[in-house]
């Protein structure tokens, strides 16, 4: 057998998966998608064209228009730059400081660890939407804001799985060694605690986008989701209810992009978890 | 053991203490007052009135203090909008969001564990795709949506269920489950989705254990070596998950109670955050953040008597 | 392939072919094994890692999980009986009574949320049919026999409260507790450190002589063997090389992977710094040489052994062993003394 | 392994499939409800059909119970707690009555008083209570209880600013027999007769305001008493046995058992539940969707609220860029307000200058601003904003107030005025707006109850800086000065004149409210002051 790389074994592990090819796919579409934004159709998602309202899917309007004559395939392009931001940007924070403050708490322990594993028990305990809901409505409803909103209700998330690693990394024989050998605190950390958890974290990051993009949707619903003018395929998927009757497509594709966008994060977390598991044989 | 538990209901009261400062902040910062709540039609004098009627112009800290002695005596104090005790309101909600939770968690474990056991163990047969497939819906739909689909199938186009209201369950069983299901079903969905998803993987972890193969080598049937030996070790990381959801499916019921117009704990915090009505705020979220703590500390002592190692070393 | 007259065995493996799945393609791990074991008798199996000497005896209790390994052919009986085609309810009437069986890693095979008491009792329970009293007095004479302190209190302590020389001491008890009449032991030894190896080990000849157990005793390590075997079967990349009794093996070994593993035994008055190893690797189960399949590592291989397999042919009394140049080696043997 | 991945991404668009067709046919089984959206935008006058003329005597059938969803969250039962109209008036009026009435055209009529006179000099009212009249928990209503209520409105305890603020001239009230009083002004006060068909007229029982039990079991005279409260939920009215008011078949009214008023704060859960049959019918649809929904749906009847949603655009005159009026009046002749109708309320509303119904009595269609995009260029350019103007405006995030923004911003981007957006939840918006404290345009709604045209009036100048605008608050009190309804015309119309040439608000558009209930729901008329009326309703089936 020859010697293979870890990365490369990991990386053919995951290939092997259907399904993990398959989250893979869809999350780069939607990806390229976002970036890409409304160019990618003639229209432009804000311009109103009173006469050709509610007209449903054609070849001229791919996905319909809705109720201002809008044409919802670009609105659907706009409006998966704004999920995807959300998903992302809210994911950041948490990830960001859920690690930081895990890796701290876990690492030195103590006094500081007490605080800071109530201060993120108390966050833990606040329903996750009404978080949300009151640190939208105190920053104002803008795009950064609605980042940091949903973003602060998934820390102690990451913050909890840090923390637990921490502390059995932090007994390993080889943390010790590095700690013998005289290396400071912060770049143990770097160097053998965090890559040690890399694999969780990146899992978790997946999962966590999935989970921010329903809150976001769900956030939406109770009216204090992304801004309106700007609409995330959230707001479009409580818009278009009412209208299910008149004009289904209106609720309908931006549904269908939120569980495709949500089980492309799922299957790419889950090929990720399994890929990166060494323990799980390549059977 | 009982140490155990006796320090971890210690630390609870340290964490009721910071939810209640996070909450207090929140709502002092919150741009706008209760008393434009009351309407848009209402004169600069009135809204000077109620402020001094309601101490809201007295400094931040004194009405914290006032808050938490009144709440230590049990007082829950008087919403500013309408003038009545909130302990009234309580009494009439707080049943409707935990049968409402509890509901969809007994509908998530019945329907999530066996799936899921029942999927690890068969592996990558035609129930084991079922189930993964039915998981992985469950946990990409928005709630919300999942529940007014269901209105628009199961109420409007079939018309067997109604799309709304409650009816205590003192009153008739039969109409309270009827107006219960889809709200249970709609919030239980994305619950139990994670937990069979949870259930399946700990479960085929569990069976890949030696202690397995020796349970097996002892002659033992397989329904012993499952539902004996490799349960009570998968229940681990599925009670750690069960304690994790709980607590966001307060949240996702405020979504649900609003969808089904449920009188429920989530909706009312709801209106008083856009109504400004601290004190109602200020007491719903203690409430909600005091079970689901609660339920976290069980949850802890749970592990504790499914895994004895955990009583013995000292693992946060 | 003629055997002898198979009353004589207690448990009798023949022409077992195991396979596991490799890329969704069955692909043999071990080919046509062939052996059997006496009343009272250790037999010792012996081979490097991945030789397939642990999957023929899980085998046995067909304990190999059925998707990735499959059986292809073979018969495994014992008293009369094809094991391999019993239903699952009398297999399971076998296992841990009849024939039970112990593993090499202490610390996870046994349920760490269960007491001792509690696994014990449960097989004793399951087969013997006696009330949680008796189960439990007749628990605690069997942790007392296999030489735990205490037996009574230790009932109640859970695994992760023992040493790994203990808990192996609970697994023997708990193999032991419904008098079977084999022991299969797979490698029990290895994960403990060497004073703690060598109780079991007297425990296990003690056990043999008092209650006449028959042990099928797995390791990689030929001290162990010397020190505890009646006879040895060799076994290399899944296929028997050599039986011998545990005197022809030391002192006239056959087959030139055998005569390989003794020199590669360090000896106490051994001179030379180098240790001699047998060039090569064990090839993977997928990449396995034609014709012998010890022939891309043995000195003597020749033309002959690249083309065919040789037989396992009885090279006297019993002496069983797989190479075409067995003949002409032992003359050499015998010449230069 | 690979097949097996393979079958399960194939079931799980299967299920995925399955979800959505069983979704979508759901949706569509009535296909006349997808009317194209030409007749959307029908002419104002017949937008929605007539209610059908009261069934006569034998008709009609008694019993039965109605339930009713409405949008806002009910404040209190307390009519003293209640600041407005749109939040509680819709329940409080099915249990309290008020001392007189007005009819379709605004006129004063009898109400729990058979008859009122104005004094010579119009300092002092007389009004003849009837006779016939009992609160719920069985007190007797004389003049006595009338004179107790008014007391109480005027006296520190009651303290309720709102009832201060209209009954400011009211000195006392003087008990002539059992069943007259006089109430005697310090100054003369036309809209005291319409705070008497108002918050300020209703009767509460004596007893509960001594006990303080107003909230928990309010006592009026209505037609329905309250059976259950659940706070923030639910409203349960019974009907009340010795109503004193006469059905068509002779027999004391209301005709139902019971009226269950719920509160839905989403449009979309509403017209949802109005669809499956869980509810009767709603207060007002939230949304030009709704309306649309159920316009001529079968099995339905939609009608007109008598009560609109005034849209408009506030500036806030700290502002130096703003308070320049020329830039104010250049913004509105920049907006094309039929467009605004056409668009955002799609066709449901009408352009009218000022903040009256154009079947008011005092309605006047005095309009100097409409939409000439030259003439703003003009106007900008005189004011030195020749190339350009940049604003920003503040609005309440939620619909129809988002579109009604972006139709706006592409209206004056015409012009060459830009204009940035910023939404925001709805206190934070009034906090920001009505402080002045920054910002330069909001974006808001005033609700025209209608029920008194000072008051009306007033809430005009909620949103204004009225150091700013000083002539208007000396003309407010004017409008009430006299009895005689010409004379308070004249004053009415110059106050709206004074607003529109300082063009203090920039006015928008008028949305009428409609609602719509089952086909079975007979007979629903409305109060005058935009509050549906339950007590002569009955049920078909």
């Amino acid at each position: 057998m020859k010697y293979e790389s870890n990365f490369r074994k990991t990386v053919k592990k995951f290939f092997r998966r259907k399904l993990a090819v398959v989250g893979l796919v869809i999350c780069l579409v939607m990806l390229f998608v976002a970036i890409m934004g409304p160019s990618l159709s003639s229209y432009s998602p804000s311009e109103t064209v009173v006469e050709d309202r509610y007209q449903p899917p054609s070849s001229v309007h791919l996905f319909g228009t809705d109720d201002l004559g809008r044409d919802m395939f670009a609105r659907i392009l706009d409006g998966a730059r704004i999920t995807v931001a959300v998903g992302v940007g809210s994911t950041c924070i948490a990830l960001v400081a859920g690690t930081l403050l895990g890796l701290l708490a876990g690492f030195f322990g103590g006094v500081f660890d007490t605080v800071i594993s109530c201060f993120m028990d108390a966050l833990w305990a606040f329903p996750a939407i009404i978080l949300a809901l009151a640190i939208n409505t105190v920053l104002g409803p803008s795009l950064l804001n609605i980042f940091i909103a949903i973003g602060v209700v998934y820390i102690p998330d990451f913050f909890r799985i840090v923390r637990s690693r921490t502390i059995t990394i932090r007994e390993l024989e080889y943390v010790i060694g590095a700690r013998a050998i005289g290396q400071n605190s912060i770049s143990i950390l770097w160097h053998y605690v965090l890559p040690n958890m890399s694999s969780t974290l990146i899992v978790q990051t997946t999962l966590c986008c999935a989970k921010a993009v329903i809150a976001e949707a769900s956030l939406s619903f109770l009216g204090l989701g992304v801004p309106l003018p700007m609409a995330s395929w959230g707001s479009m998927l409580k818009s278009g209810y009412p209208l299910l009757e008149r004009a289904p497509w209106l609720s309908l594709f931006p549904g269908i992009c939120i569980m495709l966008l949500v089980l492309g994060l799922n299957f790419l977390g889950d090929g990720l978890r399994d890929a990166l598991d060494v323990r799980i044989r390549d059977d | 053991m009982a140490k155990k538990i006796v320090r971890k209901v210690l630390l609870m009261l340290p964490v009721l203490f910071l939810v209640s400062i996070i909450l207090f902040t929140l709502m002092e910062v919150l741009p706008g007052d209760a008393a434009y709540g009351l309407g848009s039609d209402v004169s600069d004098e009135y809204i000077q009135q109620f402020r001094e009627e309601h101490g809201l112009d007295k400094p931040a800290y004194v009405r914290y203090l006032d808050w938490v002695t009144n709440m230590l005596k049990g007082d829950f104090g008087v919403s500013l909008i309408s003038g009545l005790p909130i302990i009234d309101r309580i009494k009439v909600r707080f049943p409707v969001t935990l049968e409402l939770t509890l509901l969809s968690m007994i509908v998530a474990v019945v329907i999530a564990i066996p799936a899921g056991i029942l999927s690890a163990v068969k592996r990558n047969t035609l129930p084991d795709y079922l189930t993964s497939v039915l998981a992985m819906v469950g946990v990409t739909i928005p709630p919300f949506w999942l529940g007014m689909l269901m209105v628009l199938l199961f109420s409007i186009t079939l018309g067997w269920l109604p799309a709304s209201g409650y009816v205590e369950l003192t009153e008739s069983v039969s109409e309270n489950l009827t107006r219960m299901i889809m709200p249970a079903l709609a919030l239980g969905t994305q619950f139990a989705a994670t937990v069979t998803r949870q259930t399946r993987s700990a479960f085929l972890e569990t069976l890949d254990q030696d202690y397995i193969v020796t349970a097996k080598a002892k002659g033992l049937p397989q329904r012993v070596v499952i539902w004996k030996h490799a349960l009570r070790n998968a229940l681990i990381p599925i009670v750690t998950t069960i304690g994790m959801q709980t607590g966001r499916l307060f949240g996702g019921a405020v979504v649900i109670e609003t969808v089904f117009t449920l009188p429920g704990i989530g909706r009312e915090i709801v209106n008083s955050i856009l109504l400004r009505d601290y004190p109602v705020v200020m007491a719903l979220i203690m409430i909600v953040a005091f079970i689901v703590i609660v339920i976290n500390t069980l949850i802890d002592i749970i592990h504790g008597l499914i895994d004895p190692r955990i009583s013995q070393s000292q693992q946060r | 392939m003629k055997q002898e007259t198979n009353q004589e065995y207690l448990l009798e493996i023949k022409d077992l072919t195991t396979a596991f799945l490799f890329d969704g393609k069955p692909v043999p791990v071990t080919v046509n094994v062939s052996y059997g074991i006496k009343k009272g008798e250790i037999l010792g199996i012996v081979g490097e890692s991945g030789s397939g000497k642990s999957v023929t005896v899980k085998s046995v209790l067909r304990l190999l999980p059925s998707p990735p390994s499959s059986i292809l052919n073979g018969e495994i009986y014992f008293h009369g009986q094809n094991l391999l085609t019993l239903k699952e309810k009398e297999m399971q009437k076998i296992r841990g009574n009849k024939i039970s069986m112990i593993f090499q890693e202490p610390m996870t095979s046994l349920n760490p949320v269960y007491t001792c008491g509690n696994q014990i009792t449960e097989t004793i329970m399951l087969h013997q049919h006696l009330s949680k009293e008796e189960a439990l007095k007749k628990a605690a004479r069997m942790l007392d026999l296999v030489g735990i302190p205490a037996p009574e209190s230790r009932l109640k302590s859970y695994p992760h409260q023992l040493s790994g020389g203990m808990r192996q001491r609970v697994m023997i008890a708990m193999a032991l507790s419904c008098e079977p009449e084999l022991l299969i032991a797979d490698e029990p030894t290895t994960a403990l450190d060497p004073t703690i190896q060598a109780q079991i080990i007297t425990l296990i000849k003690e056990l043999r002589d008092s209650i006449g157990l028959s042990v099928m005793y797995i390791t990689h390590d030929l001290a162990v063997v010397a020190e505890i075997c009646d006879r040895v079967v060799v076994m290399y990349a899944g296929m028997v090389m050599e039986i011998a009794e545990i005197r022809d093996l030391f002192h006239a070994p056959l087959h030139p992977y055998t005569q390989g593993l003794m020199q590669a035994m360090p000896r106490i008055n051994q001179q030379s710094e180098m240790l001699y190893n047998i060039p090569g690797m064990v090839p993977h189960a997928t990449q396995m040489p034609t014709g012998c399949r010890f022939q891309p590592r043995c000195p003597y291989a020749t033309e002959v052994c690249s083309q065919a397999c040789p037989e396992l042919v009885d090279a006297g009394d019993g002496h069983m062993v797989r190479c075409f140049h067995y003949e002409k080696l032992r003359k050499e043997r015998v010449q230069n003394g | 392994m690979k097949m097996a991945n393979m079958k399960r991404a194939l079931a799980i668009l299967l299920v995925f499939a399955s979800l959505f067709s069983l979704a979508a046919c759901g949706s569509g089984t009535n296909e006349e409800v997808l009317a194209t959206d030409d007749d959307a935008s029908a002419s104002v006058e017949s937008p929605a059909t007539e209610v059908s003329a009261a069934e006569t005597g034998n008709g009609i059938k008694r019993g039965g119970v109605l339930t009713v969803a409405k949008m806002t969250n009910i404040t209190s039962l307390d009519p003293t707690k209640s600041s407005s109209i749109d939040n509680d008036g819709f329940v409080l009026a099915q249990i309290f009555e008020t001392l007189l009435r007005q009819d379709e055209e605004g006129n004063i009529i009898d109400g729990l008083a058979e008859s009122y006179e104005v004094a010579e000099d119009g300092l002092s009212i007389t009004f003849k209570l009837r006779e016939d009249v009992v609160f719920h928990d069985g007190e007797k209503f004389n003049a006595e209880a009338a004179k107790f209520n008014l007391d109480w409105y005027i006296s520190e305890e009651c303290g309720h600013i709102n009832y201060s603020s209209e009954l400011t001239y009211v000195d006392s009230i003087d008990l002539i027999d059992e069943y007259t009083i006089r109430m005697n002004m310090s100054a003369v006060d036309a809209s005291i007769l319409a705070s008497m068909t108002g918050l300020c007229g209703y009767m509460i029982s004596p007893k509960t305001i001594k006990e303080g039990t107003i909230a928990t079991n309010p006592a009026g005279t209505g037609a329905f008493k309250v059976k259950e409260y659940v706070e923030g939920d639910h409203v349960t009215l019974e009907a009340f046995e010795n109503y004193y008011r006469m059905g068509e078949d002779g027999k004391p009214l209301p005709y139902l058992d019971e009226v269950v008023i719920k509160i839905m704060t989403d449009d979309a859960v509403r017209s949802a539940n109005l669809e499956s049959g869980d509810i009767d019918g709603v207060d007002y649809h939230g949304s030009t969707n709704s309306i649309l929904k159920f316009e001529n749906k079968e099995g339905f009847q939609s009608h007109t609220v008598p009560s609109v949603n005034n849209y408009f655009v506030s500036f806030n005159l700290n502002n130096e860029v703003l308070a320049d009026i020329r830039v104010r009046q250049a913004m509105a002749y920049a907006v094309d307000r039929q467009e605004f109708i056409d668009v955002v309320l799609e066709g449901y509303g009408t352009t009218v200058p000022f903040v009256v119904r154009k079947d008011q009595w005092y309605y006047s269609d005095y309009n100097p601003y409409t939409y000439d995009p030259e003439k703003a260029k003009e106007l900008l350019a005189e004011a030195g904003y020749a190339d350009g103007l940049t604003v920003k405006m503040y609005y309440i995030s939620r619909e129809p107030d988002a579109t009604a923004v972006q139709l706006i911003q592409a209206q004056f981007a015409e012009v060459g005025i830009t204009m940035e957006l910023e939404g925001m939840d709805r206190l934070a918006w009034i906090d920001l707006v009505r402080t002045q404290k920054s910002g330069e345009l909001g974006f808001g709604v005033l609700a025209n109850f209608g029920y008194d045209a000072s008051r009306q009036f007033n809430s005009t100048t909620y949103y204004v800086d009225t150091t700013k605008a000083t002539r208007l608050t000396e003309l407010l009190p004017k409008t009430r000065a006299s009895f005689d309804r010409d004379e308070r015309l004249k004053s009415l119309h110059e106050y709206q004149k004074e607003y529109l040439d300082n063009c203090y608000h920039l006015f928008v558009g008028q949305n009428q409210r409609i609602t719509s209930y089952k086909d079975t729901v007979q007979n629903v008329n409305y109060h005058w002051y935009a509050v549906a009326k339950y007590d002569e309703v009955w049920l078909s089936e």
